[in-house]
């Protein structure tokens, strides 16, 4: 789950890190009075889940009240990436000397968090580490003992920060660090990290992903999603614990585990076809997760056939037959259909969907050809 | 005649009274598994199929002499029933939780590295070693859920990320008379217990294994480490398949650790590494049987 | 740093950990209003650093607010193994079932924090732990995971604590610990946790001792410090960095080193001489730490006469005794003194005592024979 | 020709542009210590004494090649130099620091275990092995706060839970010209890197070494310990002195470790256990002499 840079600079802040006054509204009225109250030079910023806001038109510097009520105006409404601007954070206008790129994340293959720093702030990362990755600095951090001040010197150092930053720059990366484990973040990201006319820090720009795996222990965290960034069978999906992704395709489709759903898209893409979303049912394939799941597929207007792709290991294939035949009848639908069940009393499970007039394969070849054709 | 497990594995249930718990007990029991003892605190005293539940693993051990835990509990109570299973001194944990927290698990596999405790998991169906029903004493031992129907015995160790998908294989594999020795699934999460090279590894050196077949799927780079292993190390013959090559970048595919974060993540990255070192990698699941035959 | 009970308890309180209602009386008065307050039976509970309160009749129970009064007028200025009682705490009666002792500690042999637990609460745990150590439970804690629920489960498992208890035992001892690793304590008990009438568990007393070490990363804890407690001596040591503490002999001690300083009062002793403190001035030895040094000792009315002893190694010893010269005369005293001085220019330094007629040694043998003989 | 360090020792001195960190940087060069590098973050780039200090260790060991670090930092960064010093590689650190809290000990402790990382102390004078004039290349070496002045070169090897305590003693042998190998501070503290059975064994090992001196004190079990192992795994004569025999119970005696908790920790337990496994313990520091001669 992704937070918005407001809720992420004000998580961080909770922790010590120094971000610039601001406030967030929803209306150019609105953005006006904060305006004021920060004393006029603001910087109005759209809060969209998705990168590239700057580049969309999304981000503005206002000069006074007026302009950032006219700015925000412009800004409310605008669609980046498919996202609708529904906020914008207003922020007093930072005197940027210098920035700095910091964020902390997991590394999966030495299996711990690390902190990436680099003086390139303000640019896209990856670029920076594609054409000078020496400017990039990269501290593993043993969870059980914490992020160390030497290492903070050491990165510090290394970027040729003056010495009189040294600790102020540690107590951001501490904070930083903290933040990361209190919220169970995958990433926490400040970009840019602004040295200022000032010579002080301040977090100019804050990212902060969280592992959904712990969101059970995080509530405060769970209410801070932004459910009209998801959409309708997004957020449907979540409810019924489906694991539900839109894609650009035609052909929709349903499959019990993460691995086969995506085995089963690539194998429609093999015989020509485009899935149209991935979606994991999971171990149950009840009637009425099978009815969520069906309705989900079928809101999206783009499908012109859906594949059913179901292993019946542990669940028997009579059941879930007996499921897609009550879904459907409830749904009531004229898409086509193919279902392909395998395992335990599969073919009790075809004579079944048979019976009902639907399409039917064996194997996972045959399934994805006749959907292919059927669409 | 197998990997990690057989017939000499004691097992323990960590969960044993939950509903899954229960279910997957009755099951390992059917299909020849020793499980000789459960955990569930608070309800130590009771026993469900026949086997005792104990209040915490150290009294289960002294009862049992186990020397396997299966974890099947909820995903917030998983990481105590780890550290508790290795403090007990057991030395081979299955976790099968789906949704342990990221953080959790860097905490934990550390902890049982430092102690030599072998994991395979989270997020994961476990093992199944096929029993050979000809023989004596080699009835087949399962730890996990996979079906004990789609199985046989027979000389292909099977090393999957997934679930389901891995049940597609086996079920191809055994409709064309191609037996397993083990069939292992090490868990679709960013963190787990066991990587493809580990089990590579004990392929290699298990006598009744003469081909292995790998199931990767997007994210990270354990594939292309797997195939720097087999480059070097690996004699008998693998074949691979990759899910994902239509997933979308920067998006969770259901498992925790399917998604495509930078270049090496993709599955175009992982065949290709598999191929340069003469891995045959399937376009679909079911041709898996016509490369390893 | 010890802890007064109330502060003990309202610190394992803020983790999480269950206290019967009360508060803090100075006078009688305060105690019947608090106990009208509380429903009436209380608990008036004499508030000072030291163990065996109760059997010195510092704990008392009152079944209504008069007799709170009265009881807290009778426990308030009682001595207590040398400590006055300047503070009751009145808390709510607990209906009291069964008693557990918990505590965390650190052993020092595992390198580890501990945690003790037995069902033989409310008696003295070395008591039990020589009587019958089998109902003692220890349990130890990796600092860097912490306490696992596991772990409380096999203790409240193994003291036959009723499975519904279960969670909130963990609660607490996961408090408790919490608590002990919040505020760098040597020591976090609560004999008893009373499991009630009502099926709870409450923590009845409470007992906290902090590493004095970690005391700069509490500033808050340093001010719970109860200088009421102290006498006058202790408070101008601590104020002055010399560790000192009293004892019932008559030769005063000051020494360079807190090994010296133990090794110089058992010389003392060998020679039938009983010392009247321990004091380590430190590394330095200036006039000034010399000066303090000998007020404290001096405060001491028992003090017959002073032994000097001090290791002239990165000192010099010229400076040494140039300090106690100085010293003596901003003091002025007739208690008898012996110097010795050893290491560098030591033998400057008994020449400058000499002339200020002082008595010398060159070994402490000779130095401690010579404030025997002077005592 | 002596324990732990000698004539090879490359030390780093963290906190060398403190008060006391470049008063014992020049009284370590004027003895003969090899003192490669200082640590003051921010204070790169200066020197001291004509030593070279860097902003971290890192980039001191990559710019001297030292196997040594010496802690002489305020308590409340020692924890974090000790890290500091471990990850960067350094085999061996001395912590002189005193008042460090014994929680970050217990984490400091575990994690050089753990990375195989020896320690001395802390809260401790440190080590010093004296020099041998007449020989080439055998000047002394010393590490930590010990006058030089007061040690001669010699055989006995002297281990010790204290500072002028262990002065005094040293000043006794060598005013009666017995010389020592390496005279060593184990520190004060509850928590300590090194204690005596480990140097014991370093002594018992060490050619240049044929009796050993132990300075002990109440608190903890340590003496108990030694004399065990003494028992077992010493052919070289030992003898003691113990400080406390007049210490009251429950108080802390200046050292955070010297305080009586429990039988064990008394004085005369100590006395006991080493007199029953045939060591020589002095009724006051100067008898030390006599006993070892």
């Amino acid at each position: 789950m992704n937070l918005h840079e407001y809720q992420a600079k004000w998580l961080f802040a909770q922790h010590g890190v120094p971000i610039p006054k601001g406030k967030v509204a929803t209306t150019g009225s609105q953005a006006r009075s904060i305006a004021r109250e920060l004393g006029g030079r603001v910087v109005v910023k759209s809060q969209v889940l998705t990168g590239g806001r700057g580049k969309a038109g999304g981000v503005k510097l206002a000069n006074d009240p007026d302009e950032a009520e006219s700015i925000a105006n412009q800004i409310l409404g605008l669609d980046i990436k498919g996202y609708t601007v529904r906020k914008v954070l207003v922020d007093e206008a930072a005197n940027i000397r210098d920035e700095i790129y910091l964020a902390i994340l997991i590394d999966r293959s030495r299996r711990l968090p690390m902190m990436m720093a680099s003086a390139a702030g303000g640019m896209d990362i990856e670029q920076v580490a594609a054409e000078t990755p020496e400017k990039i600095f990269r501290i593993h951090i043993d969870p059980m003992i914490g992020l160390r001040s030497y290492q903070s010197t050491y990165v510090a150092s290394g970027m040729d920060l003056p010495p009189k930053l040294w600790r102020e720059f540690h107590i951001i990366t501490t904070g930083l660090f903290d933040a990361f484990r209190a919220v169970d973040a995958s990433l926490a990201e400040i970009n840019p990290l602004v040295v200022t006319g000032e010579n002080g820090l301040l977090a100019v720009d804050g990212k902060l992903s969280i592992d959904d795996n712990a969101l059970f222990r995080h509530p405060e965290l769970a209410e801070m999603r932004d459910v009209d960034e998801e959409t309708e069978s997004e957020r449907e999906a979540r409810q019924y614990g489906l694991s539900y992704i839109q894609l650009d395709g035609n052909i929709g489709c349903m499959v019990n585990g993460a691995g086969l759903a995506m085995a089963t898209m690539d194998v429609i893409k093999l015989y020509g076809g485009e899935p149209a979303n991935f979606l994991d049912i999971g171990g149950g394939a009840t009637t009425e997760s099978v009815t969520a799941a069906l309705r989900i597929i079928l809101a999206d207007a783009k499908v012109k056939a859906v594949l059913f792709n179901i292993f019946g290991g542990i669940v028997r294939g009579d059941e879930v037959a007996n499921g897609i035949v009550e879904a459907l009848k409830q749904i009531g639908s004229d898409i086509p259909m193919v279902v392909r069940l395998l395992g335990t009393n599969a073919e009790e499970g075809l004579q079944i969907l048979a019976d009902a007039n639907m399409a039917t394969a064996t194997t996972l070849t045959e399934a994805a050809q006749k959907a292919v054709a059927l669409a | 005649m197998s990997i990690l497990i057989d017939q000499n594995t004691r097992l323990l249930v960590h969960g044993i009274t939950g509903r899954q718990g229960m279910f997957h007990t009755e099951k390992m029991l059917a299909y020849g598994t020793n499980v000789v003892g459960g955990i569930t605190p608070g309800k130590g005293g009771q026993w469900v199929h026949g086997v005792p539940v104990f209040n915490t693993a150290q009294k289960a051990m002294e009862a049992t002499g186990a020397n396997c835990s299966m974890i099947s509990v909820p995903a917030r109570f998983a990481a105590d029933s780890m550290y508790e299973a290795a403090d007990a001194g057991i030395p081979l944990i299955i976790c099968l939780t789906e949704g342990i927290p990221v953080q959790d698990m860097i905490e934990v596999r550390a902890y049982l590295d430092r102690l030599g405790v072998r994991l395979v998991g989270p997020n994961c169906p476990g093992l199944i070693t096929p029993g050979k029903p000809g023989r004596a004493g080699m009835s087949g031992t399962k730890v996990g859920i996979t079906p004990g129907s789609i199985v046989m015995p027979g000389r292909a160790g099977i090393v999957s990320r997934s679930g389901t998908l891995t049940y597609e294989v086996i079920y191809a594999l055994t409709s064309r008379g191609i037996g397993q020795s083990t069939c292992i699934g090490i868990g679709g999460d960013p963190i787990i217990g066991s990587n493809f090279i580990d089990v590579l590894r004990m392929f290699e050196e298990d006598p009744e294994t003469d081909r292995v077949v790998i199931i990767g799927e997007i994210g990270g780079n354990d594939e292309q480490l797997a195939a720097a292993y087999i480059s070097k190390s690996m004699t008998k013959p693998v074949a691979a398949f990759i899910a994902g090559r239509t997933a979308p970048p920067g998006r969770r595919m259901g498992h925790a650790g399917a998604i495509v974060e930078g270049a090496s993540g993709t599955a175009e990255a992982k065949i290709e590494a598999l191929e340069a070192v003469g891995v045959k990698v399937a376009d679909h699941p079911e041709q898996i049987v016509e490369l390893i035959s």
